[in-house]
């Protein structure tokens, strides 16, 4: 099939669904509840929920930019971050010396990961190195709640979470908070990656471990700086999580949110990470609030990856991810 | 310089003002050629100067911007990559595209896909039609491994041969579909003077035996001088000259552009 | 000096193309299925043959399911618990509207069902590749779920949204005791298994691999994606869907659509990349490592008799596993079908090293 | 030895583990009780194992069968302390003559005896439970006919579980003519961004009932805050109303009500014997500050209906080691009146329950519990479900399972 | 130049690959400081990976040295990372190009120049040295190498590894698949660099011809052995060398259609 055909079928499917959709909205007057207002307090809600999938999704793309590596054990680490920082607090009661202690420790799992997995398994296939998490996401599931315990525990840093409104619309002092810290953390690691060499050398190990060997980039050392920044950015996203919820094991499954923000956004690109988030979160926001009661609701979950099938129908690499090179 | 034996027919393929960009990328400019029937045609020209896009466009790879390709008979704005299988237009790859995972024998096999009919539920229970199917089409598939002398791989997986021998087995894939035209990029790259030597055997053979047209690039103008019938020569998407190899050798722009000194 | 192949010589290209070309594998097989069907029936105990080999057998299936998309055809996909929940839930709604249709019948409408909704799901293949389809399948999964949730006319109306397994009658056979379901689980795993592997050796089997090697020489060399890519998505959601009606019906017997969510998708993908992408034996290996070996990591804790917390034991369960996986990957990337094999290469040369 | 063997299926690892862990200590504390203050259930020593199902069916299955058969006479009865798990082994039970006892969950047409032989899902049902908190806010509104177009919601986890009140709920709304608004929530519940917008700023339901599980408790109850939902008129089930619900919430949880069949607090006397008898012993199942959990009260309940089961059926059959369907007999006609709860030390924690062959729910009383922002104080007394109303349904749905299923219910008038 | 101490010394390396195929089966071979040497001899005869275990970019194909020494100016280097043998100044020249398809022409000229310490101006006057060479480059060091043809890329790989400054570079088939013009001019540019900047070379090569025209010193490898090694000199006039590595008989070239139907057999593996 052409491109072009490809392209004009995409777009015919797109619209039909479109149409379908507004058809069903209008056909359905009573089930939809309409104002202005209302629209723009859950186009900005979802906005901001956004944001949070962004902080997971980062922490995806920094790894696969930098080594090629889909790591299913971002969740386990978001996991792992955050109940050792909430025990540590209750262990130390201090919040600054248990941040300490966490980064150490988020910094020593990296060292783990690479002298014990990655080191030995260099080189090998995508969906090789893809297991190999799984196995980590495992070991550090089973090694977190042996050390810290199945629990659930609250987190509370004292970030304000009072809902105050703004020209009718409704808004939380803590999602904004979240998604302040979202746009910080992107902002530095974009610039922190795309603008030195380190950055210039994790994408050569992304595109040919083998090649990036050859001209003598030290894979060790790149690997352990990725994944200790993966990790703290683990951390940061098990903060804004696990104050919303309590710090537990559920915190693991965020991974699955972020994963729809990931491909919308494109693997390999951090302010992808963001954009994808927001798209991905006003997007089901509008959906379940718009149209899901025509379905009777709960269609969030699925919507969020109909939403990026969608996209990535126009561009198979995501929004901002680097072009599938295909040639022979 | 050779009297060749075989009679060169008609045209085969025609390229009329093929123009391929991509992006501010000028791959191939208003290029036209054609290639006849039995004859064995190199393009040549320097890094770059768009013969495996060529290829590519004969083959269906790269849709031009500009241009007609007719085949036997059939002008077309474009090929479809399956199509122009189906039409009997084969080829090797300048990067070995084998299917790394299976073996030499199933690679080649694969090549027959097109003229194996049997349905899926023949294939399921394998024993009947779908074996017997299979049997007549592995010792058409084994003629050709005798042929290139590639027995002894033949259950070896593709991904652990050395280069040269999965150029081979590549070419022995591009035979299984008794194709009409034949395109070869680049299959004598990475050889050394005795591989070049045999492979050069099994192209003359399989353009002698089975009367397979042939359009080959290569860099090694031993090789191109020494098989050819007719060059066409490339240089920044253009088409700079085409004769026979004599003449080609000869011309001050080639030279100029490709050759070097030394030839 | 017992595994060799010396002096076996193949004088047919039938004979070649067989499942097991050298003689001591045959035997082997045979004696396996011999034991499978015979011997496990009457001597395995409830515990054996229903927590055991039934669920292995079943979650093989739906492995070599999964393997002949992704390890055959090179589509990654997340969606094949979605699909046995389709395959599980059309069997129990065909069942429940017309209970005098066979049970083997209702099976294969079942899995031609999954086949359908897993061939339209498979459409945006033609256009995402890799990890992006990966993740894109998670819509399937997803939606699936969504609506065997939401739409009660699935479970028949059920109140508490289950659907529970009605009675199996095959040509008078009542299926009931725990041995009757294993061997029932066996003797469709061992026929589609079977069959898996004749697809995956003739020409379709290759077409599927061409694709999964390099998609853009396989079109050139005249394989039609669309086609190859659906009926890959098509086969292995029949499969899939075949598996997923058995576990309604030969293990859970009541099932809610949890029962089938996107934990089951990630183990059947973990299944077929341990125990080996492109290969039927490693469907079974790898089902084998992801449901048995916490199981018996679990029971040889708790009889250690070390007096360990629960909590414990199951903690270290998730550490060795995972430590396992890991292992094995640096081991042999290429999953425990391939430890096998050379293995078994290993031992032909005995003794010598090379 | 006599002794008898009851398996224990827990979840002290995974996601749901919050709520495993309490449960698991409730049981085993209490049954450890018996056998350290009375010796075991008239001088039978209770034996136990247990075993991790992380939640998960499979493993549930596989921890059934590993410990059907272990002790002398086999499992006496079995919790499987998942609903998953209740519907993948009540088959083989019944098979394997063993009942099963889903304390607050599992199938709830099960009350039927008369299709269930061997299925208790004994104290109160999902749809009691609907059914009550729709008496309870009557009572807070003053009277049934006062519920006439007042908006009751309903926030539920998508699931089988979730959906289940839901004909229960809009039966009653037709009878009482209050308007029924239904909020999914997809799992696992971590993000509710868009359902809280709707209630909070669109319908603002007079009252919504939860029935949410995991990390969706907590969420609902900020997200609540969130949206300035008043938490006093939030009601949820039994599983939202625990101690993982609320203080990861803080102070957003303060008045959050929810039901209860286990009143909570270490406040009975079985809470002072156990700490005298077990835990001062070093042989408590937790921490001893945790006893008295929501949780752990409802396991414990669990633990007392199963051995007080066991007490009967020795009553009839003898003090000696029972199967599993003699302990079946003990269910059937088991009483606990408030003599015999009080002498248990367990006044106030449960209610009054009669088990029989037709009715293997007993009463379906719930109380209702709110939290004042350290603990859990309850606010009102048993309240009993439209009982005719939830047995109808019961009884239809269970006759369609058996209609489906060709199965003759029992006549139990023919039960001894 | 047997005196002098080699810069580069392998003895009797065997290598095995997966734990079970035996590759290399004892070779020897010496780099003298500034010196040129080939490595001739069939496909799989085991050049590569006679390069990829001195780069030691053999531990990421699942190969191991399993014997022997390898020694880089009398200091044993079995074993290091390839990235701490490219700052000890070995580095290897992949066959089959690999680039980074991702990162443009000049991004991988920059990767390449990963470990050097020595400043950005240096650097660009590196690249621009690159440039000079390979003109063809400049013109397209703003594409994405995975689209730049063949020729491009292997001239890219190669300007690539030049940007490290080592002292020994492992080339890897430099000529395969470029235009006749460009093999000799890299093949000058190899001379230029051995002769103005001292960098010494090990290269193997198909192109035989090319390679004893401006190699030193030769090693012809079959089937994991050294089979012949001597002067370039003494190779290019040796028969064997000549009718299986040269294309020449006793006649001087003879032409690739008269090959045809005939076999002829190495005397060394009769
Ligand atoms: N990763 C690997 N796993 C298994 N076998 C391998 C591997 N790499 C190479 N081999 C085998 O080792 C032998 C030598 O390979 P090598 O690449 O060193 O040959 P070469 O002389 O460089 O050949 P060419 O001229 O084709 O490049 C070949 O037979 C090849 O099949
Ligand atoms: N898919 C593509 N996208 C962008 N540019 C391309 C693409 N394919 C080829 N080109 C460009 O087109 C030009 C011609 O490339 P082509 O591969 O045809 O050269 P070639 O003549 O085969 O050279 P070589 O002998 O080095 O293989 C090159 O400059 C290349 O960068
Ligand atoms: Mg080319
Ligand atoms: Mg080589």
């Amino acid at each position: 099939m052409s491109q072009a055909a490809w392209r004009n079928i995409s777009i015919g499917v797109s619209g039909f669904i479109v149409l379908g959709l507004g058809a069903l909205v209008i056909a359905n007057p009573g089930k939809i509840f309409f104002s202005w207002t209302f629209f723009f307090e859950v186009l900005i809600g979802g906005l901001l929920a956004g944001t949070l999938y962004s902080l997971v999704a980062l922490g995806f793309v920094l790894i696969f930019k930098a080594s090629g590596v889909f790591n299913f054990a971002q969740g386990a680490m978001t996991l792992f971050a955050a109940l050792s920082l909430v025990r540590l607090i209750e262990i130390t009661n201090s919040i600054l010396l248990s941040m300490a202690l966490t980064v150490v420790i988020m910094m020593a799992l990296a060292y783990v990961i690479e002298r014990l997995v990655l080191r030995p398994l260099v080189n090998q296939d995508v969906i090789i190195m893809f297991m190999a998490t799984i196995g980590m996401t495992f070991l550090i599931d089973g090694f977190g709640q042996l050390v810290w315990g199945s629990d659930v525990y609250p987190l509370n840093l004292g970030i304000p979470q009072d809902p105050f409104e703004v020209q009718g619309v409704l808004l939380n002092q803590f999602d904004l908070v979240a998604g302040a810290v979202a746009a910080l953390l992107v902002a530095v690691l974009a610039v922190f990656f795309q603008k030195t060499r380190i950055g210039r050398a994790l994408r050569a190990v992304a595109d040919d471990n083998q090649a990036a060997l050859s001209v003598g980039i030290p894979l060790r050392h790149i690997w352990f700086i990725v994944w200790t920044v993966s990790g703290l950015v683990a951390l940061v996203a098990g903060i804004m999580w696990g104050t919303k919820s309590g710090v537990q094991f559920s915190l693991a499954l965020i991974a699955l949110k972020a994963l729809p923000v990931l491909i919308l956004g494109g693997l390999t690109s951090i302010p992808g990470a963001i954009i994808g988030g927001l798209i991905v979160g006003a997007g089901e926001k509008l959906a379940e609030v718009f149209i899901g009661p025509l379905f009777g609701g709960a269609i969030e979950n699925w919507f969020a990856y109909v939403l990026a099938l969608l996209f990535l129908l126009f561009r198979p690499q995501g929004l901002f991810g680097e072009k599938i090179i295909e040639r022979v | 310089m050779q009297s060749s034996r075989k009679a060169i027919g008609e045209t085969l393929l025609k390229v009329e003002n093929v123009t391929l960009s991509f992006g501010a990328v000028k791959a191939i400019q208003d290029v036209s050629f054609e290639i006849r029937r039995h004859e064995i045609l190199a393009i040549i020209g320097p890094n770059g100067a768009g013969k495996t896009s060529m290829l590519n466009v004969i083959n269906g790879a790269y849709h031009p911007q500009h241009g007609i390709i007719t085949f036997k008979g059939q002008p077309r704005h474009d090929m479809d990559k399956h199509e122009a299988a189906a039409m009997g237009i084969a080829r090797t790859f300048q990067n070995v595209a084998l299917f790394k995972g299976m073996s030499t024998l199933d690679n080649i096999l694969t090549g027959r896909n097109l003229k194996m009919k049997r349905g899926l539920f023949a294939q399921m229970l394998y024993f009947g039609p779908a074996l017997d199917e299979e049997v007549e089409h592995r010792r058409k598939v084994e003629d050709i491994i005798d042929f290139l002398e590639i027995n002894a791989i033949r259950k070896t997986p593709v991904g652990r041969l050395p280069y040269g021998l999965q150029k081979r087995v590549e070419l022995g894939r591009a035979l299984a579909a008794e194709p009409d035209l034949l395109l070869l990029d680049e299959p004598m790259a990475g050889m050394n003077v005795e591989e070049k030597e045999d492979m050069c055997r099994f192209i003359l053979d399989v353009n002698e035996e089975f009367g397979t047209t042939i359009a080959l690039i290569e860099h090694d103008m031993g090789v191109v001088m020494d098989i050819s019938d007719r060059v066409v020569v490339l240089d920044y998407g253009r088409k700079i000259a085409e004769g026979t190899p004599n003449e080609v050798r000869r011309n001050q722009t080639v030279i100029d552009a490709y050759l070097g000194v030394s030839h | 000096m017992l595994y060799r192949d010396s002096g076996q010589f193949k004088s047919t290209y039938e004979d070649d193309r067989a499942i097991f070309p050298i003689a001591q594998d045959r035997y082997a097989m045979l004696a396996l299925l011999a034991v499978a069907f015979v011997a496990v029936p009457i001597l395995g105990n409830d515990y054996w043959l229903r927590s055991i080999f039934t669920p292995f057998l079943i979650y093989s299936l739906a492995a070599i399911g999964l393997n002949i998309l992704t390890g055959y055809a090179g589509q990654v996909s997340l969606g094949a618990g979605g699909f046995m929940a389709v395959g599980a839930f059309s069997v129990y709604n065909l069942l429940v509207r017309v209970p005098e249709i066979n049970f083997i019948l209702a099976l294969v409408f079942g899995g031609l069902v999954a086949a359908a909704v897993g061939a339209l799901f498979g459409i945006p293949s033609l256009r995402i590749k890799g990890l992006y389809l990966m993740v894109a399948t998670l819509a399937a999964q997803f939606f699936i779920e969504w609506s065997f949730t939401k739409f009660p006319w699935f479970t028949n109306y059920a109140p508490s949204g289950v659907i529970s397994a009605t009675p199996i009658d095959m040509f008078g056979w009542k299926v009931e005791e725990s041995w009757e379901r294993y061997v029932l689980a066996l003797a469709v795993v061992t026929a589609m298994a079977l069959v898996a592997k004749n697809l995956v050796r003739g020409s379709i089997g290759r077409s599927w691999m061409a694709i999964r090697d390099m998609d853009v020489a396989a079109e050139i060399i005249g394989i039609q994606p669309m086609q190859t890519k659906l009926l890959a998505f098509a086969v292995s959601s029949f499969y899939c869907g075949v598996a997923g009606a058995l576990w309604a019906y030969l293990y859970l017997g009541t099932v809610e659509p949890v029962a089938f969510g996107i934990n089951t998708s990630f183990q059947i993908l973990f299944m077929i990349i341990i125990g080996g992408l492109g290969s039927i034996l490693g469907s079974f290996l790898g089902a084998g490592f992801i449901i048995l070996l916490p199981i018996f990591i679990n029971i040889a804790g708790t009889g250690l008799g070390l007096n360990l917390s629960t909590a414990f034991i199951s903690h270290m369960e998730f550490i060795i596993f995972g430590s396992l996986i890991i292992l094995f990957l640096i081991v042999e990337p290429h999953g425990l079908a391939r430890l096998w094999q050379i293995a078994k290469e290993k031992l032909r040369l005995w003794p010598f090293p090379y | 030895a006599q002794e008898q063997f009851i398996p224990l299926l827990t979840y002290r690892s995974g996601p749901f583990a919050p709520s495993g862990i309490p449960s698991a200590n409730g049981f085993a504390d209490y049954l450890a009780l018996l056998n350290e203050r009375d010796g075991g259930i008239n001088g039978i020593k209770v034996t136990w194992e247990e075993c991790e199902t992380q939640y998960n069916n499979d493993r549930g299955v596989e921890c059934y069968e590993r410990l059907k058969n272990k002790g002398p006479t086999g499992a006496s009865l079995v919790n499987p302390y998942s609903t998953g798990i209740t519907y993948a082994i009540l088959e083989r039970a019944q098979r394997d003559k063993i009942p099963i006892l889903s304390l607050g969950y599992g199938r709830t047409d099960a009350a039927d005896g008369r299709v269930w032989p061997y299925a208790f899902p004994a104290l109160a049902t999902y749809w009691s439970n609907a059914s009550a908190i729709v008496n309870f806010i009557a009572q807070k509104e003053g009277g049934h006919d006062k519920l006439k177009g007042k908006k009751i919601g309903h926030l539920f986890l998508e699931s089988a579980y979730g959906r289940e009140p839901i004909p229960v709920l809009q039966a009653l709304a037709q009878r009482h003519g209050f308007e029924l608004h239904t909020f999914p929530v997809s799992p696992p519940g971590n993000e509710q961004k868009a359902v809280w917008l709707q209630i909070g700023r669109q319908v603002r339901p007079d009252w919504l009932l939860m029935w949410g599980w995991g990390v969706m408790n907590a969420t609902a109850v900020k997200e609540a805050a969130a949206v300035g939902y008043p938490r006093n008129k939030f009601i949820g089930v039994w599983w939202s109303g625990d101690e993982t619900t609320v203080i990861p919430a803080g102070d957003a949880a303060k008045g959050y009500i929810a039901t209860t069949f286990g009143s909570p607090g270490a406040l009975y006397p079985v809470h002072r014997d156990i700490g005298r008898y077990v835990y001062d012993k070093g042989k408590g199942h937790g921490p001893r500050e945790r006893i008295g959990e929501v949780l752990y009260n409802n396991a414990m309940v669990a633990a007392v209906v199963s051995t007080e089961a066991i007490r009967t059926a020795q009553g009839k059959y003898g003090v000696k080691s029972l199967r599993g369907e003699e302990v079946r007999w003990g269910l059937e006609n088991l009483t606990l009146n408030a003599a015999r709860i009080n002498a248990l030390g367990l006044e106030g924690v449960l209610p009054e329950i009669k088990l029989s062959c037709l009715d293997h729910e007993g009463g379906g009383w719930v109380r209702l519990q709110q939290w004042d922002g350290k603990q859990w104080k309850l606010i009102s007394d048993w309240i009993a479900p439209d009982r005719a109303l939830v047995r109808g349904q019961i009884e239809a749905s269970a006759a369609k399972y058996a209609a489906e299923k060709q199965i003759t219910p029992r006549d139990c008038s023919k039960e001894g | 130049m047997t005196q002098a101490a080699p810069l580069l010394s392998i003895q009797n390396i065997e290598v095995i690959y997966d734990h079970v195929i035996l590759v290399l089966k004892g070779v020897s071979l010496d780099v003298p400081a500034g010196g040129i040497v080939a490595i001739l001899g069939a496909n799989g005869a085991g050049k590569s990976t006679t390069l990829k275990s001195i780069s030691n970019l053999l531990q990421s194909e699942r190969g191991d040295v399993t014997k022997g020494d390898i020694r880089f100016r009398g200091e044993r280097i079995n074993g290091l990372s390839p990235s701490e043998l490219v700052v000890k100044g070995v580095i290897q020249v992949m066959e089959g190009r690999h680039c980074f398809p991702h990162l443009t022409v000049e991004e991988n000229l920059l990767a390449g120049a990963y470990t050097r310490t020595d400043g950005a101006a240096a650097i660009a006057t590196d690249i621009e040295l690159v440039y000079r060479y390979f003109p063809r480059l400049k013109e397209r060091r703003e594409s994405l190498t995975g689209y730049i043809s063949g020729g491009e890329q292997q001239m890219c790989a190669i300007g690539r590894a030049l940007m490290a400054r080592p002292k020994l570079i492992l080339l890897d088939e430099p000529s395969m698949g470029l235009a006749p013009q460009l093999v000799e001019e890299i093949f000058e540019i190899v001379k230029r660099l051995n002769r103005e900047e001292g960098v010494s070379f090990l290269l193997a090569e198909q192109n035989t011809t090319m390679a004893l025209k401006y190699a030193t010193y030769g090693y012809i490898l079959e089937n994991g052995r050294v089979v012949m090694d001597g002067d370039a000199a003494t190779l290019r006039e040796n028969e064997d060398v000549k009718e299986f590595y040269l294309g020449l008989s006793a006649g001087g070239r003879k032409s690739y259609r008269d090959t045809k139907h005939y076999r002829r057999r190495k005397r060394w593996l009769a």
